[in-house]
């Protein structure tokens, strides 16, 4: 039989040992939020984009466009419910080919797409009652995320990133989404939830959580976990804790566009009028 | 989804009923509309449900094959789901018309199956690292009447109840080769412990209230619901909000209550019915579809 | 306080046909021939070959004078100048509305064929074409006449008439077009306290009874009060009962509905749908309906 | 300027709805006006002196077709019912991608309705003026109207591909080969004219 | 491995059947109350649904409309679980792209499609369990729904395969005596006019020996035809009865 002396000649699937090493992360404080910097407008082609990073890791970039006639005439009707109702939000979630090390499905494979059109169908979901739809009649709005970096808590961080990119396109919105995750260590006795875990932290966990919030309109706009999370009590500790973290996020997000909006304005004003 | 249209008015006239608790077809908001179970109804798998729920029909075929363990896992066997949201329930689903949907379905029982301890997935392993016995779920949605997620996690946990997994030995020679060999006795089988296995309860935002089992003229008047996975002992496994709408942070508590209280009762009277028609042997006259 | 039923699925009793009127009748099913006497002229549910009349559908065979027709025991509204109709709007297009009415194709209403707001004898101007959506929107019901029945049998429908016109608030509950009994009259204000629209089509609608009949602007204003539970009450037996009576295959008219609801009143609401209360109250009414034949 | 400009969010509380009328850019929630964009807030005199507040953004990016706008669109496609057209322009705002509209033959004219013919009004490639009338439905586009004086083709090019001078309120003139075009013309308004 | 025997010396089949002789064949017509007409057959262990949805409007571009006559659109389609090794797609592969097409041949033969001009008609099968003749048990099954939907028949189409074993005409195949590769046919006739609406033959077949499978598939198809015929019958007189009047 013909050896192909093109390749190496090793098993099919390979993990790199750090995978199985786990880090060695002392206890921390459940509470304790990480770091988290975004930047709103920073991409010159997009109408509107945004930029969120967690300390520890998560990196995620989002780009929006504002109304664009939908592809076929009706063809929001089917979903919309109500007739001419208002427009369509279309999401896309991407994960960079370089955004996560170790066990990952093969790039571009069937279950690599079909985890991030679930991570899109997400993110629509979280978005969707946080944009005012209503007045973009028989229009298209697009948001598409990538991640760059999986450091855990991804899909809260491009939720945030998100809202900021549809609010920074112009977009009208009832509020600005903010999201959050967590997730329950299996180590701790008590099973304490943890806020904005890190990606070692997530794949040990027992459960997770991502919430989204509206923190003006106190409306949660995204629910999503799922694990040996325990009786609702403990649910509804998470659901707490994860609230109060996105109410501590929002004042990050609030300036970051504030601060976008400043930029945009200054630049169309010309100096000294 | 298949959707149904309706006017304002009767969108009003369901809200206001929901309100009232009297719905329209004269329920509570916590009641569920009778459902039939069934087990054992195709023959060629080794389990099989069939539950109506209301015009909601779903039929379920799990099917054990022989597979390789996960490399997380080496000592386990899985589950695999996969969703038919056949053109039966509804023309809409026609060609790749139901996909999505059922892709969605799929996923969530994905989610909902995550959890440590809903199947003993340990006893679905032959030899760690070589062999597992793998469990593929498959969903048939043959009638829509809404509350599609909680019909099928009846009928996935009537289905896995009903699983019968022939006994395997593995044989050993001196050169270290195995041999599977398979139990000649057909009644010689493993049969799962769905204690565990979670229900799932869909709670829907109707007006200020919500209520579980709806209709899908009820679906097409909430704007959001949450899903609640429960096992019978009241833990949770898996949440979900869904829909276009958001909901307040109360309600979700209430709802979860509302979810692990309608949970138990599910489980009570899916075990019930489950044991009584065990307890018929194999002399119960089967009904199927010719009934 | 949560209630889950749950049960076995049960098999259907044969039902005993001994003695019945279904043995009198001519049964036929697709192919067999009927007459090969070539006086006869081809109905609906029939076809000719080879100088035979045959039947293309599974049925009775209907004869009236020389006309011999087949008629399914299910089948699609078939629309009848004169029918009353309700529908549901399904497409706003240009001078006209389609309203789903369970034909075969869907039915028109034209613009010209309703009363609009301020009175029979407006002219129909470019701004109501443009307010279409205002008047009627996709979802919403209405109740019609059929006017008149095209070539391909699709059925153009009016609402030229103050009983015509959207529903409001109530219930709607489809049925096979085949167990709606023709009548006089298909408005009726039952006596238990809410009136229905036996549509031909199939479609009954469930409303609660209102105080004044004629609404002022053509039934556009939609009351949306909520309806008092009583009321509310009523609605949902009457619904349970006439789900009940065509799961049961029974004719559904006035005094059927009136008397499966009065039979219904010793169960609870919700427990109608389960099939043992189902088939005791259709039995009594059945019972009561062949009594009162005498 | 004034001193310190106020920047929002969308979901601020900008002032309680009775203090002020929301404005572009804003939306009322339980009896509070907030805003809706992220931008700069503007409070001004409203209509009937009631204060009215707004939240601007540097370029009125996301505007859309709106009923009764006037839109300024080109021509891609006519037949015997209706003209199609590509909306580029609401008002003086470009539209940052084109919108789809019809003219039906109806609509081209205030008078004479059932004798308007669509090749006597537009043809390809000629720019209009028109108004909004409708969204739309399912099949349709944006609806739009062309039955004032003031609407219609503002810019049409002959078949030697010169621009053509308006003779009258239905035909064009070719300054080349002086042949005679049938167009729906609009009286241009002069405080439209810009260079 | 000794091949099986398909024909023992008494001239019994594996499952014990006569040559001749069709699996034991129930059906019932409406099982579903949404669609406007369905019914479910069991012809020995293969078990099949059949939905009918329309007359309709036509969905999707109205320029597909017939102006003639009623667009028939078939879909076949087999549960992922009906297999003895699992499928992994319930249809859309070329197999069962195939069979929705003769299925759409077939019912366009049979159903008078001149009644309704620009309507759709559609016929949804569903294998739930297969054990050969998979096309023949849609076929009858889908005649059943469509007559419960009321719709107009020029006849009855039954079907049924038969295949040839040592000069032996064998009717209504099993799984286990298609897969045994011999050639088979399957047959969709109308009864009463005695017209065949298809008729399919898999692989090598003598000319000589046509007329003897030919001959056994119509057989089947006529004892099918009988037995759908007291269905039906069953069920209209039930029907007739309930309603009175």
């Amino acid at each position: 039989m013909p050896l192909d002396h093109r390749r190496l000649q090793g098993p099919d699937e390979s993990q790199p040992p750090a995978l199985w090493a786990g880090e060695g992360s002392g206890p921390r404080d459940p509470c304790a939020l990480r770091p988290l910097f975004a930047r709103a407008g920073l991409l010159s082609q997009a109408e509107g984009s945004a930029y969120v990073e967690l300390s520890g890791g998560t990196k995620v970039l989002c780009a929006a466009w504002g109304p664009r006639e939908a592809a076929e005439p009706g063809g929001g009707t089917a979903g919309g419910g109500g007739g001419g109702g208002g427009g369509r939000l279309v999401c896309e979630f991407r994960r960079a080919p370089f955004s996560s090390r170790g066990a990952r499905p093969r790039p571009g494979g069937a279950a690599e797409r079909e985890a991030e059109r679930e991570a899109a169908a997400a993110l629509r979901e979280a978005l969707e009652p946080a944009v005012r739809l209503a007045r973009y009649p028989r229009a298209r709005l697009a948001v598409s995320a990538l991640l760059l970096q999986d450091g855990g808590s991804a899909l809260a961080a491009a939720v945030s990133a998100a809202s900021l990119a549809l609010a920074d396109a112009g977009v009208e919105m009832y509020d600005l989404a903010v999201g959050c995750a967590l997730c329950r260590d299996p180590g701790h006795p008590s099973g304490a939830w943890l806020l904005q875990p890190g990606e070692a932290e997530e794949r040990r966990a027992a459960a997770r959580l991502t919430l989204a919030l509206l923190p003006a309109l106190n409306q949660v706009s995204a629910v999503l976990g799922g694990g040996r999370g325990g009786d609702p009590e403990s649910w509804g500790e998470a659901l707490r804790l994860g609230l109060d973290g996105c109410h501590r996020l929002y004042p990050v997000l609030r300036q970051s566009l504030l601060r976008a909006v400043k930029r945009r304005d200054a630049a169309h004003t010309p100096p000294g009028s | 989804m298949a959707a149904v249209c309706l006017s304002e008015a009767e969108k009003l006239y369901i809200v206001h009923g929901v309100q009232e608790d009297l719905r329209v077809d004269g329920r509570g908001c916590e009641d569920y509309r009778c459902a039939e179970v069934e087990t054992d109804v195709v023959s060629n798998t080794s389990g099989s449900a069939r539950v109506k729920l209301g015009h909601t029909d779903i039929l379920v075929g799990v099917k054990a094959e022989m597979g390789t363990p996960k490399l997380e896992k080496p000592d386990e066997g899985y589950l695999e789901f996969f969703v038919d949201c056949s053109a039966n329930a509804t023309p809409e689903f026609e060609g790749r018309g139901g996909e999505e949907l059922g892709t969605e379905i799929a996923n969530t029982l994905y989610r909902v199956f995550s959890s440590e301890g809903s199947v003993d997935l340990k006893s679905l392993c032959i030899n760690p690292r070589e062999h597992c016995w793998v469990l593929y779920v498959d969903v048939l949605l043959l009638e829509c009447g809404g509350n599609l997620f909680d019909a099928i996690s009846i009928a996935v946990k009537a289905a896995l109840f009903n699983t019968r997994i022939p006994k395997v030995r593995v044989l050993e020679d001196e050169e270290g080769s195995k041999e599977i060999e398979l139990s000649d006795d057909p009644y010689d089988c493993i049969r799962l412990n769905v204690d565990d296995v979670p229900c799932i309860v869909t709670l829907s935002k109707i007006g200020y209230r919500h209520v579980v089992d709806a209709t899908l003229q009820e679906e097409a008047c909430s704007l959001a619901s949450l899903l609640i996975a429960v096992t019978s002992k009241g833990a949770l496994t898996c949440m979900k909000k869904i829909g276009k709408g958001s909901l307040d942070p109360e309600s979700i508590f209430e709802m979860m209550e509302t979810g692990k209280r309608v949970g138990k009762a599910l489980h009570i009277a899916l075990q019930k019915i489950l044991d009584e028609e065990e307890s018929l042997g194999t002399t119960r006259q089967k009904v199927g579809f010719l009934g | 306080m949560a209630a889950v039923a749950m049960r076995l699925p049960v098999a259907r009793k044969a039902v005993a046909p001994s003695g019945s009127r279904g043995d009198e009748k001519h049964l036929v099913a697709p192919g067999d021939t009927i007459t090969t006497d070539t006086g006869y002229m081809r109905g609906h549910g029939t076809y000719v070959d080879e100088e035979k009349l045959i039947a293309s559908v599974a049925g009775a065979v209907e004869r009236v004078n020389k006309l011999v027709c087949v008629k399914a025991l299910k089948t699609r509204y078939n629309g009848e100048v004169g029918d009353i109709v309700v529908g549901r709007i399904t497409e706003v297009q240009q001078k006209r509305w389609k309203v789903e009415t369970n034909s075969r194709l869907d039915s028109v209403l034209l613009l010209s064929s309703m009363n609009l707001p301020g009175g029979e004898l407006r002219r129909r101007s470019a701004e109501d074409e443009l307010a279409m959506r205002d008047y009627l929107q996709e979802g919403d019901l209405i109740s019609a006449e059929v006017q008149s029945v095209f070539s391909d049998g699709a059925v153009s429908l009016h609402t030229r008439s103050l009983k015509y016109g959207k529903l409001g608030q109530g219930v709607l509950v489809q049925v096979s077009p085949s167990l709606v009994k023709r009548q006089k009259t298909h408005f009726h204000d039952l006596p238990c306290g809410a009136s229905v629209i036996l549509g031909n089509n199939g479609f009954i609608w469930i409303y609660p009874t209102t105080e004044q009949k004629d609404e002022e602007a053509g039934g556009f204003t939609t009351n949306l009060e909520p309806v008092p539970l009583s009321d509310r009450e009523v609605i949902s037996r009457l619904r349970n009962c006439i789900v009940a009576l065509a799961t049961q295959k029974l004719m559904l008219f006035d005094t059927s509905i009136l008397y499966c609801y009065e039979a219904s009143l010793s169960h609870q609401i919700k427990d109608i749908l389960k099939p043992e209360v189902m088939e005791e109250i259709v039995l009594e009414t059945r019972q009561r309906l062949l009594d009162l034949e005498g | 300027m004034a001193a310190a400009r106020r920047y929002c969010v969308p979901g601020e509380r900008l002032c309680s709805a009775a203090e002020a009328a929301a404005g572009s850019g804003t939306y009322t929630r339980r009896g509070a006006v907030c805003a809706a964009l992220a931008g700069c807030l503007r409070r001004g005199g409203g209509a009937g002196g009631v204060p009215q507040v707004a939240v601007l953004r540097d370029a009125e990016a996301q505007l859309l077709p709106d009923v009764g706008a006037v839109v300024t669109c080109r021509v891609c496609s006519i037949n015997s019912r209706f003209a199609k057209v590509h909306i580029l322009y609401v008002g003086s705002t470009p539209l940052r991608s084109a919108f789809r509209g019809t003219i039906r033959r109806e609509d081209i004219r205030a008078t004479e309705k059932d004798k308007v013919e669509v090749y006597k009004s537009f043809r390809p490639g000629d720019i209009v003026l028109a108004k909004v009338i409708s969204l739309g439905d399912a099949q349709s586009n944006y609806l739009l109207s062309t039955a004032e004086n003031e609407l219609g083709v503002v810019v049409a090019r002959s078949e030697a591909g010169v621009q053509m001078v308006p003779i009258s309120w239905c035909e064009m003139q070719c300054p080349q080969t002086h042949t005679k075009d049938f167009r729906k013309v609009a009286r241009v308004q002069p405080q439209f004219l810009q260079t | 491995m000794a091949a099986l025997e398909l024909l023992s010396a008494e001239g019994f089949r594996p499952d014990g059947r006569r040559p001749a002789e069709l699996r034991k064949l129930r059906a019932r017509m409406g099982v579903f109350a949404q669609p406007d007409g369905s019914a479910y057959i069991e012809q020995g262990n293969t078990k099949a649904l059949a939905v009918v949805y329309g007359p309709h409007e036509m969905r999707g571009p109205r320029s597909k409309a017939l102006p003639d006559r009623a667009l028939v659109n078939c879909q076949y389609s087999m549960a992922t679980f009906s297999t003895g090794e699992r499928k992994r797609r319930p249809h859309g592969d070329r197999k069962s792209s195939e069979m929705s097409l003769h299925l759409k041949q077939t019912f366009e033969a049979a159903i008078l499609t001149e009644l309704f001009p620009r309507s759709q008609i559609d016929i949804y099968v569903q294998i739930l369990q297969a054990d050969g003749g998979n096309y023949c048990a849609c076929v009858n099954a889908a005649t059943l729904a469509v007559i419960d939907a009321g719709i107009p028949l020029r006849d009855y189409v039954c079907a049924s395969s038969a295949g040839l074993v040592e000069d032996a005409a064998l009717a209504d195949l099993s799984y286990l005596e298609e897969a045994a590769g011999g050639p088979q046919a399957a047959l969709a006739l109308l009864p009463t006019s005695g017209q065949m609406a298809l008729l399919q033959l898999d692989s090598r077949l003598h000319e000589d020996r046509l007329g003897a499978v030919l001959e056994a598939a119509g057989g089947a198809c006529r004892a099918v035809h009988a037995v759908l015929d007291r269905v039906v019958r069953e069920h209209v007189r039930e029907l007739t009865a309930l309603l009175g009047d």
